[in-house]
This record gives structure tokens, sequence and C-alpha cells, in this order.
């Protein structure tokens, strides 16, 4: 029963707190929709997730092992999307997924995930001439192709057309069936049922911490 | 691991063939340094002769420092960097594979225009094979210390100017033996204690240069 | 008073030495000033900020 | 709640230095007074350079006092970054202008007493060529610490410039000292004389006594500044986000 856990998680930025006392648990199949006004630790909570962020006190642990026990290990079983889509002008579509699957050891994986999200007819196009929306796809394609327990989407809806958020509904539906792990911050554009939900603004640090 | 290393290298060496006239600036960059030492100094042989050394180091010291600053800066605004840091294998074997990509696009250039300066700088034969073998062994060693640098100053303000004077401090004992090496054996004196240590600054740099780097650039994307 | 020009005359090295001298103390001295004024300034901006901030809450 | 010692201020560390600044004060004042009357009244002048080898209990402790800050700003950057103490960082941050300012202070005193010796305000001489090298990496620490809007990253990123420094200092010197024995001929004056007579050691150490003390009250004043002005950005940030 792998479990994602965060127990007592205190988040500084900039010499703010921007979030403290906070706990999540997800098992498998299991999904975490972070909201809260921009600004509240989104972000900053799934790059904790990640290992991007060293929390300021406070343990995020997979199956009850801190993640920064084997940063290494957490790295090849999570992806990250976050606001930026990391493909590179001068490389083809086709050529900025197969990099990044073969960084998770999968080859021959790419052009299903271009198929699923409708980009294969531009499998040799340069990422330069690409849309948002379509950058944005290119991101998610690389997560299709190397499949992986976890998945943590920073909102992933943004730049996308009605018809991609519901291929990216339906492929986390069938992430979580097959025993995969979700965490993904949005503005409640995809309605993922039975997925817990964790309001930021709860886990503010009160006026006290600061002023001191 | 050996095969993400060489993915990320072969990509970055796709990138650079690809993106840029990388390589052709910094030649040009080598070559326009060296002469423009010729016309400060004057075409007197002799005196060219014996600062021939001194000036193809030097510039090749700056020229490969040029294109250090955009060795983690284009992956740092565009995300990839925060992949590779969330990669299944250790930041610092990315660090070493986009070093390598660097040297192989800056430092093996500059070595192999380093001989046809010479000959404009009226070096002494004898020099030209310790030049080369001098450069082989000290470029590495330099883009190796200069990542450091790169990942420090990701996210500064004016970053290149800054990197050079984080950098070029240390780069001196490098530049220090490399120009004794070539002025040792163009004297007939033996050279191979040159050589030895600039191997041991190699190897020191090669253990403590991508952990470093990878440590700046850690705390850069946090 | 001969003995005062003798000593400052410094063995005709007086060029030499008192300029160190003096630009030691010199320096470390506006180090020191400087570092005294901005700790005063910042001081001084905390308390300002502290007092407005009081005054909101009380208004 | 527990007490978040890095926006919390550091109480301990203000009430000690508060204490400590006067007494730190008053040591520099008087073991520079005695210091400098040994150096000027009692002290031999020196056979061969006579009066002005007086520059030397100026020059020489300022040299020694360049490299210690450079270590004890090497030693903070360390504590900085493995066990995350935010005073460290801030007294790594304090200590380079102090480093900086003795390692100018070396290189000017340096090339006065130069003068009479060798005849030229600058010789490649291994020491002072190692001092200016020194300058340089001071002013690398200096230029990046500021060069980032957000403190806590300038620190970060200079701690770790300065622990890579340190491990070069010793390279740099043996590159120095092997490359002015090259070029220099061996002819150089010992700088500090054939052998340290008690009357001139006596100075000597009281000069860089004063000065380390005076490095501690200075650095007191900067910390006591940098946290105060910490806590002034947070106020902002929380007016700003309320």
């Amino acid at each position: 029963m792998t479990q994602f856990t965060g127990k007592d998680l205190l988040c500084v930025r900039g010499g703010r707190v921007v979030f403290t006392g906070l706990d999540f648990s997800v098992g498998p199949g299991g999904a975490l929709v972070l909201i809260g006004p921009n600004g509240s630790g989104k972000s900053s909570l799934l790059r904790l997730m990640a290992g991007l962020l060293k929390p300021y006190a406070g343990i995020v642990a997979w199956d009850g092992e801190g993640i920064a026990e084997d940063p290494e290990a957490h790295g090849g079983r999570m992806h990250y999307v976050g606001h930026h889509d990391a493909v590179k002008p001068a490389l083809s579509v086709h050529e900025n997924v197969s990099f990044w699957a073969g960084l998770h050891g999968h080859v021959g994986t790419v052009d299903g995930a271009l198929e699923t999200l409708a980009i294969s007819h531009l499998s040799d196009v340069p990422g330069r001439f690409l849309s948002a929306g379509q950058k944005r796809r290119v991101n998610l394609a690389r997560v299709l192709a190397a499949p992986s327990p976890l998945w943590l989407l920073d909102e992933p809806t943004t730049a996308l057309d009605k018809a991609t958020i519901t291929t990216l509904e339906r492929q986390i539906a069938e992430h979580r069936a097959g025993g995969g792990i979700v965490v993904l911050s949005t503005h409640g554009e995809i309605p993922l049922e039975g997925a817990g939900v964790l309001e930021l603004a709860h886990f503010q640090a009160g006026s006290g911490e600061i002023a001191a | 691991m050996m095969g993400v290393f060489g993915a990320i290298v072969r990509r970055d060496l796709r990138l650079a063939l690809r993106q840029g006239m990388d390589s052709v600036m910094v030649v040009m960059f080598f070559v326009i340094a060296v002469v423009l030492f010729s016309f400060g100094v004057g075409p007197e042989p002799n005196v060219l002769a014996r600062i021939a050394a001194g000036v193809i180091w030097v510039s090749a010291l700056l020229a490969s420092m040029l294109s250090l600053e955009r060795l983690f800066q284009i992956d740092y605004e565009d995300g990839s960097l925060e992949l590779l840091a969330l990669a299944p294998v250790p930041l610092e074997v990315a660090v070493v594979a986009k070093v390598t990509a660097h040297w192989l696009t800056t430092g093996l250039p500059l070595i192999l225009a380093a001989p046809l300066l010479a000959v404009l700088l009226r070096m002494d034969g004898e020099g030209f094979g310790i030049l080369i073998a001098v450069l082989l062994i000290g470029t590495p060693t330099l883009s190796l210390i200069g990542a450091v640098g790169a990942g420090l100053i990701l996210g500064s303000r004016r970053g290149g100017v800054l990197l050079s004077l984080l950098i070029l401090p240390l780069y001196i004992p490098v530049l220090i033996f490399g120009v004794g090496a070539v002025d040792a054996a163009i004297g007939g004196f033996p050279f191979k204690a040159h050589l030895l240590i600039l191997g041991a600054f190699l190897a020191g740099s090669a253990a403590l240069c991508p952990w470093a780097a990878a440590a700046a650039v850690r705390q850069a994307i946090e | 008073m001969d003995g005062l020009s003798e000593f400052l005359n410094m063995g005709g090295y007086a060029p030499f030495v008192w300029p160190s001298f003096g630009a030691t103390v010199a320096i470390m001295a506006v180090l020191l000033v400087v570092s005294l004024r901005t700790l005063k300034r910042n001081q001084a901006a905390l308390d300002a900020l502290k007092d407005r901030e009081n005054g909101a809450d009380e208004a | 709640m527990k007490r978040i010692d890095y926006l919390a201020n550091p109480t301990r560390f203000m009430r000690l230095a508060a204490v400590l600044t006067p007494w730190m004060g008053w040591a520099t004042v008087l073991l520079a007074a005695v210091g400098l009357y040994l150096a000027f009244f009692v002290a031999p002048p020196d056979y061969q350079q006579g009066e002005s080898v007086r520059i030397m209990y100026v020059h020489v402790p300022t040299s020694w006092m360049a490299l210690f800050c450079y270590v004890s700003m090497a030693v903070a950057a360390a504590t900085g970054l493995i066990w995350k103490h935010p005073v460290a960082d801030l007294v790594a941050k304090c200590t380079a202008p102090v480093g900086a300012a003795f390692c100018f202070l070396a290189l000017l005193t340096g090339s006065l007493w130069g003068k009479p010796m060798w005849g030229t305000y600058w010789v490649w001489d291994a020491r002072l060529t190692s001092m200016l090298i020194l300058l340089f990496l001071y002013l690398g620490y200096i230029a990046l610490v500021n060069a980032f809007d957000d403190p806590a990253r300038g620190a970060k990123a200079s701690s770790i410039l300065v622990l890579v420094g340190v491990v070069n200092v010793p390279i740099i010197k043996f590159s120095v000292d092997w490359w002015n024995t090259l070029h220099q001929p061996a002819s150089v004056i010992k700088m500090g004389g054939p052998s340290i007579h008690p009357t001139m050691l006596w100075p000597l150490l009281l000069m860089a006594l004063a000065f380390t003390t005076y490095y501690v009250w200075v650095l007191m004043v900067r910390v006591r500044g940098e946290i105060i002005a910490n806590k002034i950005r947070v106020l902002r940030l929380k007016q700003v986000h309320g």
C-alpha cells in the first residue's frame, strides 16, 4: 500500500510563511486537488512534493520513507508538470518527448503518447513553431510516454482547449485506475470524482508568527 | 546511468549544432583576440614569439568563458533544468554531461584553431605539440570550473559580467601552468612536472566541480 | 621641538610611513562609520514601520 | 507554534551583539594605542630599511586579517549551508567588506613599503600577487551576494562561491609562488627582516589583536543592521500579501 504522505509541513519563501502545519495523505488510485487563491502556496506545495523545494519543517514521504532520502528514486517514480513546458525550439516534438521519456528509460512509447494528445501530426515540427496549447500538450505527452506512479500537475489545464481537457481527464482516470496517484492544482476545470480536496487557506500562518 | 549521460550530451550537441553558430563564434573571438594582441604588441617576430603562449592561453580562456553563461541559463528559463534536477539520475551526471557538451562545442574547436594562431604569432615550432597537449588537459578544467560559476549566477542580474568576475581568479593556476609548460618546452627545459600538475587540476576539478555546480543549480531552482 | 620634527621625518621615509598608517586608520574609520550609520538608518526605518503598523491597528 | 527563528528576530544574537559591541570598541582603541606606541617608540629601526620598516606593523597585520576574514567567511558560509543557520549567512555577508578593506590595505601598505625598497610601487612578488587575487575573490563574493533580489538566494549562492574559493586559495598561493620564483630574481629582501626581534614581535601581535577586535566590532554592527533590514523586508511583504 504505497501511501504518499506529508506531515506537519512548513514552507518559507523569501522570509514569508507560505503555509504551516500542513498534512496530506493520498493512497494508490487516489487524487488530491489543491485549491486556494493565488499566492496561497499551491505551486510551492507541488514543488515541495516533487522535491524541488526543501520544507523548512515537516517531511514528505513515499511509502513511509522521506523523499529527500533518495531523490533519484523519487525522480524515477514521479512526473512534475510546472508552469514552464521545457520544449526546446530547435528540437522537433518527437525529439523533445523522446528525450524526456529516455531519461525515464522508456523508448518507443512516444508515438502512442503523441497520438493520445492528438499532436502526432506535429511530430517532426520544431518546437519554435508551436502554440502555447501545443507546447503544453508536448509537455503532457512526456508524462504519458513514461508511465510513473505519481503525477504532480501544476494547473495542467492552462492554454488547453476543451477537447484536450477531456482527454486529460480520461488519462487521469486511467492513471488512477491503474493504481497511480495524482495531485493537481486547478481552478475547478477538471471534475475528479472521489478526489480529496486540500484548501490551502486553512494552513496560512496566523499573523502572530510573522510580526515577532 | 551512462544512457542518460549520453542522451543529455547528444541533446546538447544537437542543440548547439542546430541553434548555434556557438562554436564558430567562440573560435572567431579566439582568432580576433589573438590578432588584436599582435596589433597591440607589434609585428616584431621575436617579441611575438616570446609572448605567444601567454596570448594564446589568455585568449582561449576568455573565449571558452564566453559561452559558459548560457550553459544552464536557457534550460533554467524554459524549465528543463527543473526536470533534469528531478530526473531519476543524480543532477551531477546531468552537470557533467552539459560540461562535456560545452567542452566539445568550445574547448575542442579552440584546440583545433590554436596551432594556426601559433603560426600567426610566430611561435617556435617545438611548442606546437606541447601547446595542444596542454590545451587538451587545460580546457576541460576551464569548463568544469566555469560550470560552477554558471550555476551560481542563475537568476541574478547581469549574469555575464558577474560570471567573469567570479571565475577568472580561479582560472589563474591553470593559466600559469599551461603557459609555463609551453614556455618550458620551447626553452628546452623539462615540462613533465607542468603536465602532471595540470592533470592534477583536471582530476581535482572533475571530482569537486560537478558537485559544487549541482549544489548551485539545486538552490537556484528552489 | 626638533625631536617632534625629527620623529615626523621618519628618517626620510615620511612620505611612505605616514600615508600607510593614515590610509589604514582612514579606511577602517570610514567602514566603521558607514556601518554604524546604516544600522541607525535601518533601526529608524523599522521603528517608523512599526509605529505606522501600530497606528494602523488602532485606527 | 514552533519558534521560526528565521522569521522571529534572532533575539539571542541581538542581545549578545548589543553587549559585545562596546567592549570590542574599547578593546580595539586600547590595543591599537599600545601597539602603535610600541611600533613607533620601542621597536628599533631596521639596519637596512631604516624607519620604513615600521610600515610592517600595519602591512603584516592587515595581510593576516585579509586571510583570517576570508577563512571565517568560509566557516560561516559552511555553517549557514549545512545547519541552515540564518545568522551564519549574515556573518559571512557582513565579513566580506571588512575582509576586502583589510586586503586592499595590505596591498596599499605593501606597495608603499616596496617603493623605497624596490624602487617601484608594484612588484609581482608572490605574497603581493596572492593578496591581489584574494582581493578579486572578495570583490567576486560581494558582487554575487548583492546580485539577487531575494537576499536569501544571494546568501546561498555566495556561500557556495566562498567554499569553492577557500579550496582554491592554497592552490593559487602554490601556483603564484612557483610562477614567481620562475620569473623573479631570487634577491627579494625578506619582508619581515631576517629574525623577529621581541620588541618587534609585540607591536605586531598587538596590532593584529586590535584589528581582530575591530573586525568583531564592525561585524556586530553590520549583522545587527542586516537583521533589522530583514525584519523590515518581512513587514513590507506582510503588508503586500496581508
